[in-house]
């Protein structure tokens, strides 16, 4: 046994997170996501490029994939990452960043697509398989205001029945079943690196805001929010890679819990490192140019992606 | 120890219904958020309504043009007006809950004989310059300066969450005039002529998107000295007068408007769908919902506990800062409650379709503004840990 | 509207207080509670001589008596305490401390009478009435160790119908309703109380500790414990004289949604205030001769008397 | 990144199930909780029959008679033993998990001598000698004091927690041997006999009323200055040494119970009766239940980093607090959800005929225990934000 990033992991991470830095920049995206372009074809071009959509192609698994979807949601880069990574090898143009891929979940009282724009292939998984649609085939339609503006939603009112829609099949069975949890654990794996980036975020500040003629951080108040979300983050990190493990067969684990396990875990993680985020900014947390709340925003996206917290846990107490 | 209200208190509220039930079938739904003299004249138009009937600065003197309202009738005031759904104090809040409280207490006749009157009409719309990027939790170590030159004191540098600074008339400040002095010891009030050169107002984006607050930058603003409440460096004690001003209601407007907001979130559940079923048919949801609900509850009667100590003792006690504890957590999980509720649908600001989405998603973001605005919950707890409980000072 | 104690009802906690002081000291009960004599007669007796159990033969309403059960309960009195209140005025001696009742809730799994050895009559409300049965009949047998010394419990196997038990139909349809409701909020009173108790207890020790140099209440983490403490009191209390006054006629609110929020946010104010009152004390929290465990425990056990926080929300959820 | 076992592992792990099947049978079943002598005699003969199999101090070098596993080895055999319900370590704790290590690192030859061999045998019972009533979260500022008085030294004072020590040989004890000194600085380790005179043993009880528990008085103990390990006032250092020897084992058994605990809350929810149906019926008891399960199995993987990390570096580095943080707070949860589905039956420290009510009740009360024991989760949270996050200290 050997649960610790290997030394090429480790340098994938950070390849990642140099990369998000350098060209998701948060000063640019929160730029960006004010525009109708919140992610524009060039750089998700350089995502291509850099190979985040064909690590499979490449010869890496859901472990490493898991390492590089952290670094992303730490980074807060935008798009639709996990759709276009399971659609690579699916649907041409995935892999190499020329073509972004998209999710729709059909819900009963509402179904929201995100990036619609920029996305022409939408996945949708049915109970015995996945299959592809043409995104405009859904009639998505914009919503003003959506909540994380990194993610703006699309709401989809006609029922969605893929093959009516001119869909493709794109595959079924158990195969369809490990996409779909690899699409879980990979959502986790963003969410936990949004629990990680909220963290790190708002240390820095502790340790620099002074009030009352101190660091913030000096206050234990402050202190213990910080250590809450380390703790946060390493406890959804664990869960995360234990599952890419599990999906890979590198654990005896059940891969159905252990993806339901990360995926409570670290979207818990991220809701609430989120929201201790903004508070330990105090007021200045509340502002749209601080990032705090981004952190928070885009982990309620991640929760109501692939399966609520809620809904997995459901699924791991039905194992117990 | 009694619930009930009195006849007079019951005299009150009927004369109050009878009025809002003639007067707001005239008063039109209120304007754009984003339309800001719209807003203006609305608010303003609503609170000459309310001068004109003898409503005005309900809780002020009789001697300054209030009504002398008891802390029970302006509690009731409060729930006719949110029953009715009149429109809201607005723009009017500033001038009438805070700075106008502060000036009754403080300000010269002149500078009352200036204001009072038209704060109660609706014609001075007031703004609020206290907190600074800087200062926020701690609002002592505020640095914006101002130098005596003449007649006058010369204002530099910056405000934040000025809300209304685009249309108001006056602007209650405080800043600092003597930087050399313990921190508390060298701030000064000053009414401050929102029309002055050297003023200039940005808008400040929330984490809703919204404009509602801005701030402000002063780049050697001259500001009378007549225009300075109180003493020269005892600004920070004219600024704490509003807290005995206060008697309880502060809150009773969000109390209100929460109750509703938790039957909004119980009815949204019996029509949400979930599986083969409701919402409302999972039994752990409603327990939840039972418990907050049960918590909002006994919060409503802690604000009636406030206003009754209120009303015996003139202040409230231990009770203000409890409430705000307790509500700021009950509102985070009030609305941590709703996004669970609808799941995928929290993604959205609007509502969708006849999804009340925006409400609820608005609501949550809404809560987390309450656990930092006016004194994080961090700090709140200091001051009940120390003031109230006795326990030793942060050091 | 005057919603704050009058002059009588301070004065009636004072004088609750000051007996309980000095009749159930901490130290005295600690050492009762660990023999099989938890409450000996003459303290009982003195109970009643105070005239805790004949509040409303002497013209005093639920809000006196919840006045009187939340400063029963900040004193840890033991004993069937609310049950013999109820029966003041329906079993004979009951109310001048000479009988002590108890309660039995039957319940399908385990059913538990406290004080079953001291109480010769014991309550048990039906759907529909409230009867009293001789405790005998019940053939209780006693827990060696229960959880909280001060209750101590004895189980009861067989069915319990009143009727077949010998027992006495003492009250019926709304009477009996308004018994039971009473009984709720007496309780909910008294775990108040105990928030109330555990709170005074840690911040007293928060002052008087010291640890690296000062005392621990100068720590925030202590001292937000503190303060959460004093939160939950005070909105517990709030909530106890809010239903206590529905009970009386002295408000509009419905007395069963009152009664139930009540339990819900004493008995959770108690759990807590119990619990955070021994993480205050640290190890000394953990030992028995450390009163701070002993809120916890009567927390417990006052939650699973009339219902629990858990069914009392479901109830005031129904309302909603 | 890989939680498979390699076939090393594996077979290590068959050779220690055959082995344990083998001798299981004929160990008998714990002794009553109270009979102190009775459970020595147990936990020694334990130890004795993992001595001469070669799985005594299974972490230790192998030059000082240990087996010296990788913490790998170590996981698995704690995983085997509890999976086969071997006895515990019970009694050995102190010597082979705390005293011993130190003395590996620290002590003269003479005294690993004296001691080693005994405490992996099983002959020698220690008990440990460092909080004091008022040193419990500041162990630093302990006040037993050893003044020196010729070849011995001369110990006064009061200790506490100091489990089974009615029965152990041998303390391992703190003292304050410089008064004067920075509290960190006048510290000594000592090698306490408990048959010296002068030591009285009172039992401490818990909140869960067992006296597993003692307080130790010290009243001018003579101890040979030959029992010093490591320097006069070097003590503190020799005390933390042992933390370099842990390597992620620390929690595994509590884990893997707490795992078992919580499969044995559903399966004790599937037969509670809840109205027509059973608890389990109750999809929000599920998801908080699931809710939990989902944090352990993470907490499970948490843990096997630690040992991971430390098998490569021979330490732990963050892991280490976070996991004991979120540990604590998880079993926090786990019990109150416990006593939640017990609902009365919570009341009862013993078994109630066929409901499990005793296990969970006291796994509350251990929940309380975690939280508090070896540094509450406050000072655990202080250490994780300065010493990890590098936040300001305390002052």
């Amino acid at each position: 046994m050997d649960f610790w990033l290997t030394d090429e992991q480790q340098a994938l991470a950070d390849m990642v997170a140099a990369f998000a830095a350098d060209r998701f920049p948060p000063e640019h995206t929160a730029v960006t996501e004010d525009t109708d372009e919140v992610v524009n074809p060039t750089a998700w071009s350089a995502l291509g490029e850099l190979g985040v959509f064909s690590l499979t192609a490449d010869g890496m698994g859901v472990r490493e994939a898991a390492v590089v979807f952290e670094q992303l949601g730490r980074g807060l880069v935008p798009g639709p990452l996990v759709a276009t990574w399971l659609a690579a090898g699916l649907i041409d143009g995935a892999a190499d960043g020329t073509v972004a891929v998209t999710l729709c979940e059909p819900q009963p009282d509402a179904t929201l697509v995100e990036h619609a724009a920029m996305a022409p292939v939408c996945l949708v998984f049915t109970d015995e398989a996945l299959w592809s649609v043409p995104t405009a085939s859904l009639r998505p339609v914009r919503v003003e205001r959506p909540l994380d503006a990194g993610a703006p939603v699309w709401q989809v009112t006609d029922d969605v029945n893929p093959a009516g829609l001119g869909g493709t099949q794109l595959a079924s069975g158990e195969e369809a079943l490990t996409l779909w949890r690899t699409g879980v654990v990979l959502t986790a794996a963003m969410a936990a690196g949004v629990a990680a980036g909220a963290g790190e975020l708002a240390t820095a500040y502790a340790k620099e805001r002074e009030q009352f003629g101190r660091p913030i951080g000096g206050f234990q108040a402050v202190k213990h929010l910080c250590a809450d979300m380390l703790v946060h983050t390493e406890v959804a990190r664990s869960a995360v890679y234990a599952a890419a493990c599990a999906l890979d067969g590198a654990s005896d684990d059940d891969p159905g819990v252990a993806v339901s396990a990360a995926k409570v875990v670290a979207g818990e993680a991220a809701l609430a490192n989120g929201r201790a985020g903004i508070q330990v900014h105090g007021g200045m947390g509340f502002t749209w140019e601080v990032h705090a709340q981004r952190y928070w925003k885009r982990a309620v996206t991640l929760d109501a992606t692939f399966g609520t917290a809620d809904t997995h846990a459901l699924r791991v107490a039905d194992a117990l | 120890m009694d619930l009930r209200y009195t006849d007079a208190e019951e005299q009150f509220r009927l004369e109050l219904r009878t009025w809002l039930a003639s007067v707001l079938p005239d008063v039109g739904p209120p304007p754009a958020r984003d339309d800001w003299q719209a807003r203006r004249d609305y608010d303003a138009a609503w609170q000459r309504m309310l001068f004109d009937a003898g409503y005005a600065g309900i809780n002020w003197p009789a001697e300054y043009g209030g009504r002398g309202a008891t802390p029970t009738e302006h509690l009731v005031f409060l729930e006719e007006t949110e029953r009715a759904r009149a429109p809201y104090v607005g723009m009017n809040f500033v001038g009438l809950l805070h700075a106008g409280p502060t000036l009754v207490v403080e300000a010269t006749d002149a500078q009352k004989t200036a204001h009072l009157p038209g704060i109660l009409r609706g014609d001075q719309i007031w703004c609020q310059g206290f907190s600074e990027p800087n200062a926020g939790s701690d609002l002592a170590s505020l640095r914006t300066k101002a130098v005596r030159d003449g007649d006058d004191y010369v204002l530099s540098g910056q405000k934040i969450w000025t809300s209304f600074a685009h249309v108001a008339d006056y602007c209650e400040i405080l800043v600092r005039t003597d930087p050399d002095a313990p921190k508390h010891k060298g701030i000064t009030w000053l009414i401050l002529p929102m029309d002055t050169p050297g003023i200039d107002i940005r808008p400040l984006r929330t984490m809703e998107g919204s404009t509602e607050f801005a701030e402000m930058f002063l780049d050697e603003v001259r500001v009378p000295v007549a225009n300075r409440v109180g003493d020269e460096n005892d600004g920070w004690r004219v600024a704490m007068v509003t807290l005995s001003f206060e008697r309880g209601t502060a809150f009773v407007s969000e109390m209100l408007q929460t109750l509703e907001l938790c039957r909004d979130l119980a009815e949204l559940a019996r029509h949400i769908t979930r599986g083969s079923a409701t919402a409302w048919d999972d039994q752990g949801l409603r327990r939840e919902l039972g418990h907050l609900a049960a918590e909002l509850d006994a919060l409503w009667a802690l604000t009636k506990r406030n206003i009754s100590e209120a009303t015996r003792t003139g202040l409230v006690g231990v009770g203000g800062n409890v409430f705000k504890l307790a509500y700021s957590d009950l509102r985070h999980r009030l609305g941590e409650l709703a996004l669970r509720l609808l799941e995928r649908a929290s993604l959205s600001l609007d509502d969708l379709g006849e999804l009340p989405t925006g409400r609820h998603v608005q609501g949550r973001i809404h809560g987390i503004s309450i656990s930092i605005a006016a004194g994080t919950s961090q700090v709140q707890k200091n001051i009940v840990a120390e003031r109230v409980l006795g326990l030793p000072k942060d050091r």
